[in-house]
């Protein structure tokens, strides 16, 4: 437990202090790419709500951050082409504010959610993975058909939205902005694992029969997990294509999917923190062995191979300790 | 539409349906039987299209290709089992499934490492080239009838094999519980190295038959992957029948849908736009398949308990 | 003096080939050269659109390139390319040629030295007119650049469609198509299925008795793919802006130190990445690149030896140059292109009109 | 007397050809422990399963405090007030003994969407926990896994669990099984106490148990009741000695 | 010399130690009753009997091998047969898949099974989950038997049979014991049935051999301080 909270404690800090180095510098890319490892756990985390907490394991995830992209680039599309997203039945209006985009990003990936959800939490375990893929898979394929957004060309959106009081293309501001909301999303997640809701979601996931027996129905439960799991994901969507200032189906991909499954795994699943260390991992490695040389996955096979034999329960297993800490 | 055409369609989409179960039928052995979710089947797949490949290459012989593609993959599934899977069994799913995404990476740059980057050569041999005359006048490629007999052999003696034999109740059982069958004096170990090599085995044999009339390169295993998971979903995890169905299912579907949907939507839409209507559709409509069997059957088609 | 270049290509995955062929033809470009001062930053995309997005920013703002350069897919090229050249650097496509960038969002600092992509299917269209083939079947993957690939080709083509059918991106399985063909009564076939798609129809198609003649762009039948392919593709017709046997210096000398370095025939994307590296260098020799203005007008003037002969920009920096009918012939174990004639000649792009440079 | 607390009135169920259930009347009346008992197979397990929840019958309705829930979820029931335990023990494994606790506790006071409230810090869910985990002697293992409780421990906090419903009626499927004579013997003591407080439906093959608790037994075999009535007599019964009891027990 | 003899014997799960220092032995044709309360270290024991639980310290001597070294199958291929607690049957296998899956050649085959429970032959083709929990006991002991081991474990494999049922398998452990001189260990709550049958006992305490001897010797003294009654 102390070991855990220290581990969390130096990694929010390492996140912080990096791009606070690479400022100084002057080296804009580096807080890019810091940035880029924040958006991939928040996304993580959002995913980890449901597969650690409620065992639900989702290989769709890559329709919520895919929605929360296209929300963003089809809202900042229109705000910048000066035409409505929709004339019918009522007007609505793209925009440039990241705040407005991210609410509604949250609100339409949990409404998405809810309706995956609701389909998908018929059928369980490995049945369950291959629908949440299939509703993912049929978005992305939808996406690259349809021609309005660009196809599988994407979108560019060439300057990012706005934030009030602050200048977004500014990498560090930028930066700034994302920490902000992987802290409050720690911080929602953290209390929510402890809360009653969280041993009610734990308990549903070892043992459906049990819940039911203490009078809770296991399918509210997951289907609030997805939601709210959904809803996390598509604000990294939103995020991320305000990072690249561009979108296109390959977030919808199943690639995407498992990538945020893989930063998931690789960090520890079911532990708040474990996406953030998994996703920072994912990235130093793809960083730093991309130059190495043109078979690079190779070592990077290698590592996430000896990651998974060694330590048990991913990076905050092999730190840790073992078991989840659950109060 | 002429009702020859859709024969011929039909018959396209059984012939897709059992390259499908082809491809299928050692993940439902590895996946159905062990509970291992092993992506890189698809990894397995290609090492069976690239030894092919490398073999016809250098001897000229299909048998022989074929041959060294059973060989070549059981051996790679061999040495993953013993010194990867082995250690996964009484994990969690998820270490299965990052572990293998990574041996993907490491096959495949590997694989790309050997053989460079460009897609290599493999063709049917002269034997089984060239078409054949069906009633009502339909031309049928020999290799495509070819490929049915052989998904259907397999079919045939992997149904046997796990329901008639006691190799086949003792993988099941294992399954269940493998501690209580070791306990009982099965050795399972050696028996899923076994069950593993041979789905490996049959993911190469996949590659090299299918390798034949696609393009052999890296990276030709993961829509693979994809699709037999989709099949083996459909069928009902660990059911050989299940996956045969739901195969010839998805074949059907895939193919009819291509074929008709198109048209379908010109009766009522312009052209152009019914084109990518209906081809997008149909892209998406293997998938709608798969979630409407779930919705009315969540354990798939022959999925039991 | 001196430059540095940022190449983002992809190395890795399934579609490294294109990638390894543009920057092996790149670099012997720059050795060739023999100047010292071409600093060659490369870095794999693996295909990803988000990460050639921030392999750009690094290139831009940590490596602090001058021209960027490598992209081998076109959702890529959309993606990076905008942001780049809005930053000041100098984008030289060796491959990708989408339309909006050559159209409304044309821009100065981007150059392309490929083509746009609708050309070889214009000209495929235009030698379907002069082989006098009048009912065709077309088909290509449901994706932009496949409804592109159908709109060039139709754009030049004067007969009749029998029939006109969209794919699914990635499929391996050509059956049901071939079966539609052969019942739609067509006199030809054109289609546009890039890597992998097209090994796999080619086989089938040959594999299927149906025996009507085909034309595809040059990607279906380079150097890198044919071998794959093998027979099946023998006599098919195809449209290229170069070819390993156009007969000028600048190509012969191509040819044969390629060969000499890498062992290998020279794909058509190693062409394009010599011919892109050249025309960069050209660039070098005659303006300062942080002159940006001067280097802009170095670039214009396209003042290099390019392998395909003739080769000069239109207005909105995409090329005007002749596009070549190839024919697939085996010579000795290897399959390989001949040119058979010119479909069409000095040839610039449909979108030149909508760029407002 | 008084009206039956839960009241189940010709329930049939049916697996293919097997009548597991073959048209069951049974009640339990406040106060009581009504034992069933039956050979293996007899359809016990079946019954409890269609009053729990977990099963719908094929005909027949059950009836608990005056309302037909033949219709509600096993959720629904449990929060009327049905305490169940399982015949294989099914607790939240990774869980520790406190946490299963308190997630009885929560899931009866029922407001279990909260997402901000630690909930191992609410006092009064921790006071319902300890309360029962004492009744049933696991105070010493508040901080200890399920996983790592031994057979017999994991049925005494299944008992546990089921007290924090506070429920108005108890389902135990063979709550002795697995415990050892001295365990069996507390646990006796304690149902023998528990009874007022909520009536038992007791299906157990320990017979000590079941003579010494009952109130009254039902015999159930082939899916039918043959016999109800109170100890002595249906420890007479010459049927229920030859199908089930076996001689030597009856002497 | 002893079939089974354990000696010394010290186990963990994980860091906690779960045996310290357990001793027993049984002779070929004997039966020894485990004992003690819940908790105490019985299932342990037999989980390193059968290997499933790697033991620390001490020596587990089978048919006079040092069985130590050898991984579960091969201990259970020397000729043991697990009644493991909570029965354990194949849920997805048949009744009949399921006795038939380890079975070795002997005098236990399939009639002999039916013979003693025939409630296994009428469910045959049945899928054991939905067995009831009496009749997937059955299972589990028929299961063992088809294995024709010299050493039999039965842990609490009376646990939720009916009294007719029990009685038939005290029966039958007092046929095999007398008949075919297998060697039986069992563990049961019931000391009133391993009268019936235990030549010898054992008591566990917290993870300690503590009390050994023939089940005569067992004193109201020593059960009340052991085991509680
Ligand atoms: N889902 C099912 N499908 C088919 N048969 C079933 C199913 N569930 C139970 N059975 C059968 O119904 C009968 C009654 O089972 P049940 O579990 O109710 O018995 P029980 O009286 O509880 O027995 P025990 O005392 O052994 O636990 C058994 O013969 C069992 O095999
Ligand atoms: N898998 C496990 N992990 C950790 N501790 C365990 C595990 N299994 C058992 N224990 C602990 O080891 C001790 C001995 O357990 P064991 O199962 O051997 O008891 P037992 O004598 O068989 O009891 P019972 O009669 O209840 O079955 C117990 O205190 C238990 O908490
Ligand atoms: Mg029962
Ligand atoms: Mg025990």
């Amino acid at each position: 437990m102390r070991k855990e909270f220290f581990l969390n404690a130096a990694l929010l800090g390492v996140l912080l202090a990096f791009p606070l180095w690479a400022w100084s510098v002057d080296e804009p890319y580096l807080i890019t790419l810091a940035t880029r490892a924040i958006v991939f756990a928040i996304a993580g985390i959002g995913l980890n709500f449901a597969l650690g907490f409620g065992g639900l394991v989702s290989l769709g995830h890559a329709a919520f951050f895919g929605l929360g992209g296209y929300v963003m680039g089809v809202l900042a599309f229109h705000a910048q082409t000066y035409t409505p997203v929709m004339g019918w039945p009522l007007v609505i209006n793209g925009t440039k504010s990241m705040p407005t985009i991210w609410l509604i990003a949250i609100a339409l990936s949990a409404l998405l959610a809810v309706g995956i959800g609701a389909l998908s939490l018929r059928t369980s375990g490995v049945y369950f993975i291959m629908i949440t893929l299939a509703f993912a898979q049929m978005l992305y394929y939808f996406t690259i058909s349809w021609p309005t957004y660009g196809g599988e060309d994407g979108l560019s959106i060439y300057v990012r939205n706005g934030f009030p009081g602050l200048n977004t293309m500014d990498p560090i501001q930028f930066f700034a902005i994302c920490y902000a909301i992987l802290l409050i999303v720690l911080a929602f997640v953290f209390a929510a694992s402890r809360s009653p809701f969280g041993l009610a979601l734990g308990a549903s996931r070892q043992n459906e029969e049990r819940i039911q027996a203490v009078g809770q129905v296991p399918f509210r439960l997951y289907l609030t997990a997805f939601a709210i799991s959904g809803a996390i994901t598509g604000l990294a969507g939103a995020l991320f294509a305000d990072l690249n200032r561009f979108i296109s189906p390959t977030m919808f991909s199943w690639q995407t999917s498992g990538e945020i499954m893989i930063f998931v795994i690789l960090g520890g699943v079911g532990r708040v923190f474990g996406p953030v260390a998994g996703a920072v991992l994912f990235i130093l490695l793809e960083h730093t062995l991309g130059g190495l040389s043109e078979f690079w996955h190779i070592y990077l096979g290698a590592i996430l191979l000896g990651v998974v034999l060694f330590a048990r329960g991913g990076l905050y297993g092999m730190v840790a300790g073992r078991e989840v800490a659950h109060d | 539409m002429s009702l020859i055409l859709f024969i011929e369609q039909a018959l396209n989409g059984l012939q897709y349906g059992v390259m499908l179960f082809l491809m299928a039928a050692g993940l439902t052995l590895v996946f159905g039987v062990m509970g291992l979710i092993n992506l890189a089947h698809g990894s397995l797949y290609m090492i069976g299209a690239f030894a092919a490949a490398a073999v016809a290459g250098a001897t000229g012989s299909f048998l022989l290709a074929l041959v060294a593609s059973l060989v070549c993959a059981a051996f790679a599934g061999v040495l993953v089992e013993f010194f990867v899977i082995r250690r996964l069994y009484d994990r969690d799913h998820l270490d299965q499934v990052l572990a293998t995404f990574a041996l993907i990476l490491i096959f495949s740059e590997g694989t790309r490492w050997i053989f460079g980057s460009f897609p290599l050569f493999l063709d049917k041999p002269d034997w089984l080239s060239g078409t054949v005359m069906l009633p009502f006048g339909i031309e049928y490629s020999l290799y495509r009838l070819w490929i049915i007999l052989v998904g259907l052999l397999v079919a045939a003696g992997l149904f046997w094999m796990i329901g008639r034999t006691r190799i086949g109740i003792r993988i099941r059982a294992g399954e269940n519980d493998r501690e209580m069958i070791a306990a009982l004096g099965v050795n399972i170990s050696l028996l899923y190295t076994f069950v593993f090599a041979l789905g490996a085995a049959l993911a190469g044999l996949a590659g090299a038959l299918i390798g034949a009339i696609q393009s052999v390169q890296v990276g030709m295993g993961e829509p693979v992957l994809i699709l037999a998971f989709v099949v083996i979903v459909i069928g009902g995890i660990g059911s050989i029948k299940g996956a045969l169905v739901g195969a010839i299912l998805v074949g059907l579907t895939d193919t009819l849908g291509r074929s008709f949907l198109p048209s379908f939507f010109g009766l009522f839409l312009e052209p152009s736009s019914a084109m990518s209507i209906g081809a997008s559709l149909s892209s998406m409509s293997i998938y709608l398949l798969m979630i409407g069997v779930l919705l009315f059957r969540p354990k798939g088609l022959f999925g039991g308990i | 003096e001196g430059v540095k270049v940022g190449m983002i290509t992809t190395l890795s995955g399934g579609g490294a080939g294109l990638g390894v062929d543009v920057r092996d033809g790149f670099m012997l470009a720059v050795a060739q050269s023999g100047r010292d001062d071409i600093e060659v930053v490369i870095e794999d995309d693996q295909r990803k659109p988000d990460v050639a997005v921030q392999l750009a920013d690094k290139m831009i703002q940590s490596e602090k390139v001058d021209v960027l350069t490598g992209i081998i897919w076109s959702n890529l090229a959309m993606a990076v390319v905008p942001g780049a050249v809005a930053q000041g650097v100098f984008y030289l496509s060796p491959n990708a040629g989408p339309s909006p960038l050559a159209g409304a969002g044309c821009h100065e600092n981007y150059f392309n030295v490929a083509w746009q992509n609708d050309n070889l299917h214009e000209a495929a269209g235009a030698y379907a007119n002069t082989a006098g083939y009048s009912n065709i079947f077309i088909l290509a993957p449901n994706y932009p650049a496949g409804t592109d690939a159908l709109n060039g080709f139709k754009r030049m083509y004067e007969g009749e469609l029998s029939g006109e059918t969209y794919t699914k991106l990635g499929q391996t399985d050509y059956a049901a198509e071939i079966a539609q063909i052969r019942a739609s009564g067509a006199d030809s076939v054109f289609f546009f299925l890039p890597g992998g798609m097209g090994i796999s129809f080619l086989k089938q198609y040959a594999d299927s008795g149906v025996d009507l003649p085909i034309i595809g762009p040059a990607f279906s039948f380079d150097q890198g793919i044919l071998q794959a392919v093998g027979a099946a593709a023998l006599g098919v017709k195809n449209t290229s802006q170069w070819s390993k046997d156009l007969d000028n210096e600048a190509n012969v000398a191509f040819v044969e130190s390629f060969q000499a370095e890498y062992g290998r025939l020279p794909s058509l994307y190693a062409s394009q990445g010599f011919d892109t590296a050249n025309l960069m260098i050209s660039a070098v020799e005659a303006a300062d690149v942080n002159d940006k203005d001067a280097f802009r007008a170095a670039l214009e003037a396209a003042d290099f030896a390019s392998t395909r002969g003739d080769f000069a920009f239109s207005t909105n920096h995409h090329p005007v140059q002749d596009y070549y009918v190839r024919e697939v012939i085996q010579e000795g174990d290897v399959f390989t292109n001949k040119i058979v004639g010119t479909a069409l000649t000095d040839h610039a792009d449909a979108y030149v009109s909508e760029c407002a440079m | 007397m008084t009206e039956p607390i839960l009241d189940i009135r010709g329930i049939s169920k049916s697996f293919g050809a097997l009548r597991a259930s073959n048209n069951i009347n049974i009640d339990l009346r406040a106060g009581e422990i009504h034992a069933l008992i039956g050979p293996n197979g007899a359809g016990k397990s079946t019954l409890i399963k269609q009053i729990a929840g977990g099963l719908r019958p094929d005909t027949g309705s059950v009836h608990f405090d005056g309302q037909d829930i033949t219709a509600l979820s096993t959720a629904a029931r449990a929060r009327l007030g049905m305490g169940r335990t399982f015949q294989i023990s099914s607790l939240a494994m990774e869980y520790t003994v406190l946490q299963n606790a308190v997630l009885g506790a929560l899931g009866h006071r029922g407001d279990v969407f909260r997402f901000f409230r630690p909930v191992m810090k609410d006092a009064g869910l921790l006071a319902t926990a300890r309360a029962s985990l004492e009744q049933v002697g696991l105070e010493e293992f508040h901080d200890a896994r399920v996983s790592e409780l031994s057979h017999g421990q994991r049925r005494q906090l299944e008992v546990a669990v089921a007290l924090t419903l506070s429920p108005k009626v108890f389902l135990m499927d063979e709550p002795m099984a697995g415990l050892g004579a001295e365990g069996s013997h507390r646990l006796m003591g304690f149902l023998d106490q528990l009874r007022h407080k909520a009536p038992i439906l007791l299906v157990e093959h320990d017979m000590d148990a079941v003579f010494t608790l009952a109130d009254r037994i039902s015999v159930l075999v082939y899916g039918g009741i043959i016999a109800t009535g109170p100890v002595e007599d249906i420890r007479g019964n010459p049927i229920v000695q030859s199908a089930y009891l076996g001689e030597e027990t009856a002497a | 010399m002893s079939l089974l003899k354990l000696s010394n014997i010290s186990a963990f799960y994980g860091a906690s130690q779960a045996l310290f220092d357990v001793h027993l032995s049984l002779e070929d044709g004997q039966v020894l009753a485990m004992m003690g309360r819940n908790g105490m270290g019985k299932s342990t024991t037999i989980k390193v009997i059968c290997r499933l639980l790697k033991h620390r310290g001490g020596t587990t001597m089978f048919g006079g091998r040092d069985i130590k070294r050898l991984p579960a199958h091969k201990v259970a291929r020397l000729g043991i047969g697990l009644v493991p607690e909570g029965r354990r049957c194949f849920t997805n296998l048949t009744v009949h898949e399921n006795l038939i899956v380890a079975a070795q050649p002997g005098e236990w085959d399939f009639s002999a099974i039916a013979t003693l429970f025939p409630r296994l032959e009428e469910r045959k083709d049945q899928l054991s989950h939905s067995l009831s929990g009496g009749e997937q006991q059955m299972l589990a002991i028929g299961r063992a038997l088809m294995t024709n081991p010299r050493l039999l474990i039965l842990d609490e494999a009376t646990e939720g049979l009916a009294p007719v049922v029990r009685n038939e398998i005290w029966d039958a452990i007092a046929r095999l014991k007398t008949q075919t001189g297998m060697a039986i260990l069992v563990i049961d709550k019931s000391i009133k049935e391993l009268a019936r049958v235990a030549d010898t006992a054992v008591i566990l305490e917290k993870g300690r051999s503590v009390w050994h001897g023939a089940f005569t010797e067992l004193t109201p003294d020593i059960t009340d301080r052991y085991l509680g009654v």
